[in-house]
């Protein structure tokens, strides 16, 4: 397996104990609004926290994120502003973008991923997940983060082989992030018996892994801990919470303490907790 | 590498759907390229007396008077369900079956493929979800009700605007849950690999046909070749056997109501991918996409439901960039004359999307035209009547009928 | 006596038309009997290219296995226009033109025979006018349009209930002053002498077709074929060719609501003419039809536009009154359930007329069926979608496929 | 060509001079009104009357029958109620019977024309017109007509052929009825140039000739004898009046009265005639 070339803040964010990775849609419902509410996760407890880029056609995601990614375009999210998001966020833990591959490849004005990575990397990003780039197809955009230092975090799906899953864990960098059921994105109010059987095989894996899709409360996930994460990654829970003040008008200060209590939330459910071995 | 064509396509999905296009590939080489447990023979066996092929091909001959040559019509209008449609999706539903799935997901936009998938899944024994845009299901009701008649769950997609774009997003939703057990009856030539083979593969008995027809009865091959291009399986399908020959190869494209784009709004007024559109990445495959300069996908614009996407298959694109097809494209306006125009002088009345390539023709350069054409009308125009009676009448299309007929009975009766 | 099966048939005319029947008679045995000048080589060969023929005998995996016997389906639906309809219709459309008419007129109830015809004159380049009553043109608008479309002009008919008795009326009223340019296109094997045989001889392609098919298939011929029966063109065009076999040959008709007549309202509720008429003379002909006491036609009823007539063909008349073919009546609810049913297991929607053979199977012994069934699918049910669904949930016909798809979307979204 | 075998009242009315031959619905709009309009028509100078005997297919007629009969029809007219309407009318004219091949047939227990042929001679019917039964399936009825001492009245048409005439000539008795022009009844405001070629190839026939079909004046009538007609038809010009008053509401002592007027129009225009030789 190969060694990552640099050293990976996010990684590093894994090592103070487990790791609560929570997901926003950067933009949603405005600019500005958003920019809040990435500092209410730090507040809460964030370890490193992932930033959804909106895309058209999120083929990945379920109806809370599909309504974020709504919600961030008609405010003007273009990837021109969520470089300037970037820039104008005063958090410390590392970001993560989160993103589909055509925003990637058409920015700049020469084709490729190049252009991207290097705006990403000045504009103070760690990290980039790209839902619907397999490994087959993450070559160029993974040489172009090596180049710039930014880790290519790649997913792991339950229905993942074991040779894709060596050339996943090859190309990946930050965190492993393993999805923990079949389908899209989406709060869910169990955790899924496939999470345990995927995070099973991959017990001699360096990267610490985190466990994302469907978890919505600390309860599941210490689960998701005990079976044997470095950490968990939480969306559609909090992007819901956004959701819900923006359709009751709340002002985004209660939403923002809203998401700070979520997080907390889970933080507290999972920082008492050991990592299994 | 494999799965692409030039520069296009790929498998741009998420991770938990590449062993099913593995899985997917294999049996594709399997079945369709080496027709294993006779595979291809039942599918040609069941197109035959279930879906009515081989298709004729006839000679027009109205059309061939006006543009002084031989114009031919490849009648895939005459497949059971009324387009091209079927050979696809029987093709897939029983592959699904040889595979041992257990469920058909497909999308819809015109309801063109959704009602072929509906009827292949019903023929063939299985269960069938159709994911189709909330604004598509109420402006093509009839289509809904075929779909439901054959016992297919109709599910209404209700993001964005509601049509075709979002109605693949939403079954690649699915399909991203239910992989293990279903398989997704993708609509064209488009998406990942290995969709716009297999789908080509199915549909290229079109060109098979044609190219013997016309050779049997002219003893020479067409000058040209034309065929509507929406996702591109009908202009696929027809081109494929002749790619090898001397044969000029036109797809035509959507027009809409203009070739300029309002980037601003997100919106391009037309669907015409292969000549304004720039290479990007859409539902699973590089191709030529409508998109703004940000990368965000378009909502595209057409009279017609079926040719209304932002992207196309990836083959098409890279023949088009590589010149052996030429890419056309005919307006709103153009095409429902065109629906006119064929009604009236040869008694077929075609679906929006072949009124495109029967547009063309207007358009069309004598050496374009050529000596010899063949021209696929690709579904015919039933599910299209209400739309094409009030658009020409609202553009004022001279060749439109009046409808007068409707008008109450006159009271009383005299001897006039 | 020319022109007479039996008891039936005969020319019931006005003396005006006499000569234009003679002329069609010439004309039907020179050009339809003789081949001559090509004719019926040109018409075979206009009915392959243009008009999709022949059409495919299918194997009904699911209804073979319901009823534990072979059932085939002979496929009319997939004809050009989407019924046994346009055969007649583009036979009698060319036989106009070799006779050197300069006009075509018919009429139509359910719109199938109006639209073939519209599309067969299309073809041929002949004007074209369509009668059809004014309730028919109000619950049939996509026919309308269709016939618009292929340029026919389409003339309501206000009289009595403005149904297809009406419309043939109004038809022979025209072509008793037209007769001289214009040649009168009746759309079933019904009307005088000698309409009845031209019809049967251009309808008659069926069942050869099917005969060599079901011999080519199987090695052996069926034991019975059934076909639905409105004036008898689809089920003479199955059984002619069978005639001399020893095959059972059984037509179904519609029973509608109910068998009993109300004969103070002059209404049958049903279009039972060969179970429940008496010898009378309409249209032109001796046959059986629903009439009252005192020879007054009744209104018919049947769910299904193109049997709802009070007529029938002579020559099947005789045939059911020789014992040669089996006259049955199917109900409404029992048809709707049959386009169910061939609907969901098949994946064929067939038309509702159809549908009244599909039901005969449910009702028909074990000995009627035999071991070996060839079924004519005479048309596709696209027209009765709105008809089958709102007629099926009035009777809640357990089949009938709920249409929530149409509710309002749900307000906002959340996983469910 | 073969004699009448019988002395026809029929025939016998044409002997003094141009005929009026007026037609009507029998029963139109009401059992007694009609009755009052037929008398009316006596008066006003008829020759022969036809009554039509309403059938619900009357492929013959022009719209403004087709309405008389739907209104005899509502009004409850039938074969039986028929002659016993006969039976009641005051007039010394003969009667002509105007029906559709099917109302014949049905009549009575037993197929066939006799029965309703019969009554009708019991019902002091003079004659028979049936408009749809060419000469080739006259037969029966042609023979009950002989039995009973019945006209069988038959109609020439502008397409009749030469061979036809001679065969429709040979059947008929009472007057030759000459259609005026193709189509269907119903009035019209000019003579058709039809019915002067019809005219021509009928100088040598014994039986008087009758025109019909559109005539609608004095005017028209005269021109019609002036050609060679030995009377003249009249129907949906008086039929229209029976229309009018009805939907006028009109009571049928005035509507009687315009039938009169109306026929003595008619009478007046061709009484002064002497036909053409
Ligand atoms: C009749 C018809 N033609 C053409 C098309 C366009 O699709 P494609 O380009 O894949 O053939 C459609 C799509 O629904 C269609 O229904
Ligand atoms: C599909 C179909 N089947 C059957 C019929 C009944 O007519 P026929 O008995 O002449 O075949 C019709 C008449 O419109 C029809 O459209």
């Amino acid at each position: 397996m190969e060694e990552p070339m640099h050293n990976s803040a996010i990684t590093a964010a894994f090592d103070t104990g487990p790791a609560f990775v929570p997901y926003l849609t950067a933009g949603d419902p405005t600019f500005e609004a958003s920019l809040e509410y990435v500092q209410a996760l730090e507040r809460g407890g964030a370890s490193v926290i992932e930033l959804g880029l909106p895309f058209s056609e999120p083929i990945a995601e379920g109806k809370t994120i599909q309504n974020a990614i709504s919600r961030s375009l008609e405010g003007g999210m273009t990837p021109v502003r969520f470089f300037k998001f970037l820039e104008q966020l005063d958090v410390t833990v590392p970001l993560v973008c989160m993103t589909y591959y055509n925003l990637i490849y058409q920015y700049g004005t020469h084709d490729g991923p190049r252009p991207f990575v290097e705006r990403a990397a000045t504009a103070g990003l760690d990290g980039i997940i790209v839902p619907d780039l397999p490994a087959e197809e993450a070559g160029p955009l993974h040489s172009a983060c090596q180049s710039h230092g930014l880790d290519l975090i790649t997913i792991v799906a339950p229905t993942t082989t074991t040779d894709r899953l060596e050339r996943l864990v090859s190309l990946c960098s930050g965190y492993l992030y393993v999805q923990a059921r079949l389908g899209v994105t989406g709060a869910r109010s169990d955790v899924s018996e496939q999470t345990a059987a995927s995070l099973d095989r991959l017990t001699d894996i360096e990267l610490p892994v985190a466990v994302g899709f469907g978890i919505s409360s600390g309860e599941h996930a210490r689960t998701v801990i005990e079976s044997g994460a470095d950490g968990v990654i939480v969306g559609s829970a909090l992007v819901e919470i956004i959701g819900e003040g923006h359709r009751a008008g709340d002002s985004p200060d209660m939403v923002a303490q809203r998401l700070e209590a979520k997080s907390r939330e889970i933080t507290t459910a999972i920082t008492k907790l050991q990592q299994q071995p | 590498m494999t799965g692409t064509f030039g520069r296009y396509g790929g498998q741009y999905v998420p991770e938990a759907l590449m062993p099913a296009l593995t899985e997917l590939k294999g049996a594709y080489e399997q079945y369709v390229l080496e027709n294993a447990d006779g595979f291809m023979d039942e599918f040609h066996e069941r197109m035959r007396s279930f879906g009515g092929r081989p298709t004729p091909l006839q000679r027009a001959d109205a059309l061939s008077d006006r543009y002084d040559t031989d114009v031919y019509l490849k009648r895939e209008d005459l497949v059971h369900g009324g387009a091209h449609k079927l050979t696809n999706a029987l093709g897939q539903v029983l592959l699904a079956k040889y595979m041992g799935k257990e469920r058909i997901i497909a999308e819809t936009g015109a309801g063109q493929h959704g009602t072929a998938t509906a009827m292949a899944a019903a023929h063939l024994d299985m269960p069938c979800e159709i994911y189709m845009g909330r604004t598509d299901t109420n402006r093509q009701r009839p289509n809904v009700f075929r779909m439901r008649l054959n016992d297919a769950t109709v599910t209404p997609v209700d993001v964005g605007r509601g049509t075709l774009k979002e109605a693949i997003s939403e079954a690649m939703r699915d399909w991203a849950q239910s992989v293990e057990t279903t398989h997704y009856v993708i609509g064209s030539v488009v998406g990942p690999h290995p969709f716009p083979k297999l789908v080509r593969e199915f549909q290229s008995v079109i060109s098979e046909e044609s190219r013997r027809q016309i050779r049997d009865r002219t003893g020479s091959l067409p000058t040209s070749v034309v065929a509507c291009a929406g996702g591109g399986s009908n202009a696929m399908g027809s081109f494929t056997t002749f790619l090898n020959d001397d044969v000029a190869l036109h797809a035509v494209e959507a027009g809409g109501e203009s070739l300029t784009v309002d980037a601003d709004a997100g919106v391009a007024p037309n669907s015409a991918t292969l000549q304004t559109g720039s290479e990007g990445v859409l539902h699973g495959a590089r191709t030529r996409v409508l998109q703004d300069e940000h990368g965000q996908i378009m909502a595209s614009h057409s009279v017609s439901a079926g040719l209304d996407y932002a992207g196309v298959g990836p083959e098409l694109a890279h023949l088009v960039d590589a010149g052996r097809v030429s890419a056309h494209t005919v307006d709103d306006e153009t095409a429902l004359a065109g629906v006119h125009r064929l009604s009236q002088t040869e008694g077929i009345i075609p679906a929006l999307e072949t009124a495109h390539a029967v547009g063309w023709l207007e358009e069309a350069t004598e050496s374009q035209l050529g000596e010899q054409i063949v021209l696929t009308v690709s579904g015919r125009g039933d599910k299209d009547l209400e739309t094409v009676l009030e658009e020409s009448t609202r553009r004022n299309i001279p060749e439109t009928p009046d409808m007068d007929v409707f008008d109450p009975p006159a009271n009383g009766g005299t001897d006039a």
